[in-house]
């Protein structure tokens, strides 16, 4: 396993310490709406929130350039919120409106953004590390020095794409960043019952891959890993991995009963609250006001609350679109939209 | 008693995990997690890890595993969360599973029964709305169940252990908090018929699993317009119960098949075929199909209703080949 | 220029590497081996390593790149070697190549190419001799071909490139030592419409693919008996060019369609059912089919021939439809 | 990575020398025969000999018992013939007679063995190995000390297949010896081609399984290695894993012009011939006269010579059973043959 050469730097601007604060709450304030939409019925289908895990995607997502890509999985808001799609689109995905992100075809779990190079979203699991190290290959024969990262569970590593993919991005040395938000549990499976090797990082380096573990509540610990990895795989230093070590806080998702782990456990986790800690670590180095928190938290309040009028305010498609979009649309087609049927920038 | 769709299946795999000690349970979650739909909830209480078995995310896997657990004698029930992820695992059924009898010239029999949520309707989004059984079944060596009604849920699955070849049970996702009444001693029940479940006159309507309460739906309302609608339950996709097709299409010269796949290369079509090829010259109009439109099933709510079977579809498609024809 | 369907395929793919600098062709033993049927013999020494990628065995891996790679803008061309190892990457296939376009309103199409190898044949037992183009068909969002001829060997990459969706192409492991005449300008050909390779008055055979030399062996021998039978090569299985098969069933009035699937569930089906469906009062006779039976294909000649369609069959078939009816 | 503990047992028995030169000429000239009689017609479809390798299968397949199972590839003719399969049934086989150990249906890549627990045959590359795992499932659950043991080559280890198989034998424990045959070609692919990690044995011990490399040439080391590796499987001491790095001297099928390797390289493999290796040991140390390497030969010779009568005079499946064997037959059928539908033991 190879780790990073430099201590991480733990001198931390005030002004970029506020900022990933800001960051870590605008996801979480999300999260909770829309637990609150779904529960008023707003949002349907499967619902999977990132509650817990903020620290993970607000570091990572720092660290990228708009040229970058973006993969995730049906645990993606906060992903796509980070990466720069509108919280409005987001949310009005979720409504089914046809102002969401994806016309309210793609819903919670498959949110897309071309402007942002957000590519999902998807909800097969381990099925997006495929489709990133295709895209890191496509940069790398286009001598393109950008960097395409990929999200997914430690519940992935078990599946045979995993490997696959692993390997593929190795033997090629692709310019790909496989971050494992290893949150310990798989639905009710936690880690020992999935893995042999329950070693995320271990396992990776198996591959020649240069791969290292991080505390993944720890935003700043998550933001310098990354940024040595995605400075490393742009330079052409080949895949890099980060497991991101962190804990789901909700449910696996709104149909789950919790029956698999101790209560006991979670508030254990619940101390490591990444909000609080980077929160509590500000306060004590007299970085952070309390008015500059109050600050942070009407921000927050105040977008998602605009996202949710954006969202009420949307509009259905009508049905006589149905079935557009299942092959593109060729430059005669008298139909708008915003499909362009173009791939790519 | 009363009954779920869900208890009922809970019932028939306790049963049978009670009755042979070869038969087990594994897939993602179904141990402690209590099955992602709940279906096999406290069996591992009941029965243990061993043989309630949760497995890691790797469908080829743990199929596999399956099928080669069948062929050292257990009979294992594999539980595939959806049919949307049965696609990683298809190798195994296709080339393993279905084909591992002909190729060892009735060697090595597969006894598995691969269990899976299908279907949409719950506004999932494309990659979990798949309805891919009338798929499965162009696959010669498997067999293909969908039970539609609580005594089929509870029944199929000791009959499917029994057959000494591989079964897949689909189960729609729709139907599992469907409640009504299940006889005290059902059990066991035959895998190789359709039912009647409607009889009628004018017209059979033809269908199985997730469409059957639609299609009940709407034979009422067509008896409300006077069309008298038989309404036939596949129960089996592979074999087809052409018999059973053939038998009330002959009575009623008319036919309108219902399922929810995507409507070109669906098991409608081929039902449609085997009524044309073998009983042309009873029909009075042509027969006619209600199928899925082709689209990645969307998440919104009105694109995804318009785009599956519906009543308004079923009594347009039924009425339409009433007044066709003769 | 003469020409063996093989070259014809290697002329198509020269040419697309040449035209566009995006193309690049990735597989298993495309490069070093020569291609497992030498399909891109020389290319590599042409095109190098990084445009003739080898790929280790990992089907559902470089079939998933191959859909990123589109998705990041280029246009690759994956070789997956048969279709028998395509259902280890039909996860990709259907869940993302062929749902992106859709899920993301509009936003993400996937310019990818697919060709493999299909069909029975060759005595290669059941894991290598599946048939599946038909089934692939079910899929919205993707493509189908399957060319037959040299010319849509040679023409049908290049517009599958073009195409901004993803397109599969099915290439009959028996066709790639047919020789035969090819234009010396061919190139590019449309991927739209079905050809008719025979017109005929009495008769349409509606086939594609492997079994078209077949087909056109039994439109002889039936001309040899008085029967004109117009063959229609579909060329395209998805979409379906229902309205070049429609116009032929009007003029002929009876239809027999061949494919080499299973007949369960297969594309035949469809056919029939959409003939009826849109036709049923131009039909003097039920639509035949002529398709696999429903066996994992045997290695034993004798058996591997009787499952498959036969000219003999086929001449039965079209005989039966004829003296059928009115 | 876990080796044996004491150093291998070099003393080799005469008798026990000469029958493991037996066993594997008796491959060597079954696969010779092989290849003549699909030059003359006689066999067809696609055919992979094991020319080169016989050390392996030898010397594994000399440590199992009767109640064990073994599983194996397209290339498994030597397989099936050491596992006990008779040769005749094998060229019946491939002839597409009803006399062959499928009745004709299976051909080449498909031969299956009931009698002797032989479960093929497999044409998809690592396809067997999620069957290996769920035989040694059924073993453990049953309670019996069985080993089921798997063959692949080296090019399965890149499949998605063989990372949920591994990882699934060892997160259960279960009673499986996995021996990939690494013949450092995938059809034309090398495995620094196909593998970011080409230490083979590596990759399996990341698994938390124990794993070592043998010199698939020698097949005394191999069969030591088989022993202790067999002997702790069926001690429950969970899967084992060995590497066999060995060489195909033929093309990867009939098929194949080889463009792919030196022939300087193949040559240099030849002189590791493991029938040529064992012979020279043994008549180093006295333990082979040139009447008893006469003798092996034509035991060998006429066991094949016989094969091949009792293959031409077999007969081809009458047509009406074209449709047999795709569902088991039930007791009220009325059809006779081999096919007893009947699974396991
Ligand atoms: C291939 C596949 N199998 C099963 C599922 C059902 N499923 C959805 S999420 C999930 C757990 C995934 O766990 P992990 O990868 O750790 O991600 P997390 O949910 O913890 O973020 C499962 C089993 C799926 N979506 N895809
Ligand atoms: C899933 C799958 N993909 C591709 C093939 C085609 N194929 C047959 S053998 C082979 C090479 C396998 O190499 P290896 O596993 O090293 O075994 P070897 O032939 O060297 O014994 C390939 C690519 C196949 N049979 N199955
Ligand atoms: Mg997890
Ligand atoms: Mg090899």
């Amino acid at each position: 396993m190879t780790g990073p050469l430099d201590p991480p730097v733990r001198t931390l601007d005030p002004a970029h310490g506020r900022h990933l604060l800001l960051q870590m709450l605008r996801v979480r304030r999300l999260e909770e709406k829309c637990v609150e939409l779904y529960s008023a019925a707003k949002i349907r289908g499967f619902l999977h929130v990132y509650i817990g895990e903020e620290a993970v995607a607000a570091g990572v997502l720092e660290t990228l350039a708009p040229e970058d890509a973006v993969l995730a999985t049906y645990r993606e808001h906060g992903h796509a919120l980070l990466r720069g799609v509108p919280a409005g689109a987001i949310l009005a995905e979720m409504y089914g409106h046809v102002e969401g992100c994806c016309r309210g075809r793609g819903g919670s779990m498959h949110l897309f953004d071309a402007a942002t190079r957000f590519y999902g979203g998807n909800a097969i699991v381990a099925g997006g590390l495929p489709l990133a190290v295709g895209m890191a290959l496509a940069d790398k024969m286009s001598g393109r020095s950008r960097v395409t990262v990929c999200f997914f569970g430690e519940g992935a590593v078990a599946e045979g794409e995993f490997h696959e993919s692993l390997n593929l991005a190795a033997l090629w040395q692709l310019p790909v960043l496989f971050c494992c938000e290893n949150n310990l549990y798989a639905m009710g499976t936690a880690l020992g019952r999935s893995e042999s090797q329950t070693d995320i990082a271990l396992k990776a380096a198996g591959y020649e891959i240069a791969a290292w573990a991080v505390d993944g509540m720890d935003v700043v610990a998550v933001e310098d890993a990354a940024r040595h990895a995605v400075e490393a795989v742009r330079a052409g230093g080949g895949p890099h991995f980060l497991e991101l070590r962190t804990y789901r806080f909700r449910a696996h998702s709104m149909f789950d009963p919790e029956r698999y782990r101790d209560k006991a456990e979670v508030v254990r986790w619940l101390e490591r609250d990444p909000i609080n800690l980077l929160r509590a670590a500000m306060e004590a180095a007299g970085q952070l006001t309390a008015q500059e928190w109050e600050q942070l938290q009407s921000d927050a309040d105040a977008e998602v609350a605009a996202a949710v009028d954006f969202a009420e305010a949307g509009t259905p498609e009508p049905l006589e679109d149905l079935t557009r979009f299942v092959y593109s649309e060729r430059a005669g087609d008298d139909r708008a939209g915003a499909g362009s049927g173009r791939s790519g920038p | 008693m009363k009954s779920s769709y869900r208890e009922a299946l809970r019932a028939g795999i306790r049963e049978a995990m009670l009755r042979d000690e070869r038969v087990f349970l594994m897939g993602e979650d179904v141990g402690s997690y209590g099955g992602s739909f709940a279906v096999s909830l406290g069996l591992l209480e009941e029965f243990g890890p061993e043989r309630i078995r949760d497995t890691p995310l790797s469908e080829s896997g743990f199929v596999g595993a399956g099928i080669g657990a069948a062929l050292a004698g257990m009979r294992p029930i594999v539980e595939i969360m959806t049919v949307n992820f049965s696609l990683l695992a298809l190798d195994q059924i296709v080339n393993n599973a279905a084909s591992l009898l002909h190729m060892s010239g009735g060697q090595f029999n597969v006894p598995i029964v691969i269990r899976m949520t299908t279907g949409a309707g719950r506004q999932l989004g494309a990659q979990h709305s798949h309805s891919l059984e009338g798929w499965f079944a162009h696959i010669p060596g498997l067999r293909i169940l969908a039970p539609a009604t609580l005594a089929d849920a509870r029944g199929m699955l000791w009959t499917a252990l029994e057959d000494p070849d591989p079964v897949l049970i689909f189960e729609h996702g729709s139907l599992y908090n469907v409640t009504g009444e299940l006889d005290d001693d059902a059990g066991p029940v035959d895998i190789d018929t359709a039912a009647i479940r409607r009889t009628g006159a004018d017209i059979t309507l033809i269908t199985y699993g997730g469409t059957l309460p639609a299609v009940l739906d709407a034979a009422e309302q067509l008896a409300a317009e006077g069309i008298d609608a038989e309404v036939l339950d596949l129960r089996t996709l592979r074999p087809l119960d052409e018999a059973a097709i053939l038998a009330s299409v002959r009575r009623t010269h008319r036919a309108v098949v219902v399922d929810e796949g995507w409507r070109s290369g669906s098991i409608s079509a081929e039902i449609s075929a085997r009524i044309t090829e073998n009983a042309f010259y009873d029909l009075d109009a042509p027969v006619g199909r209600v199928c899925s439109a082709e689209v990645p099933i969307p998440y919104a709510k009105q694109l995804e209703l318009a785009a599956l079977p519906s009543v308004d579809r079923i009594v347009a498609a039924a009425r339409q080949a009433v007044s066709a024809g003769g």
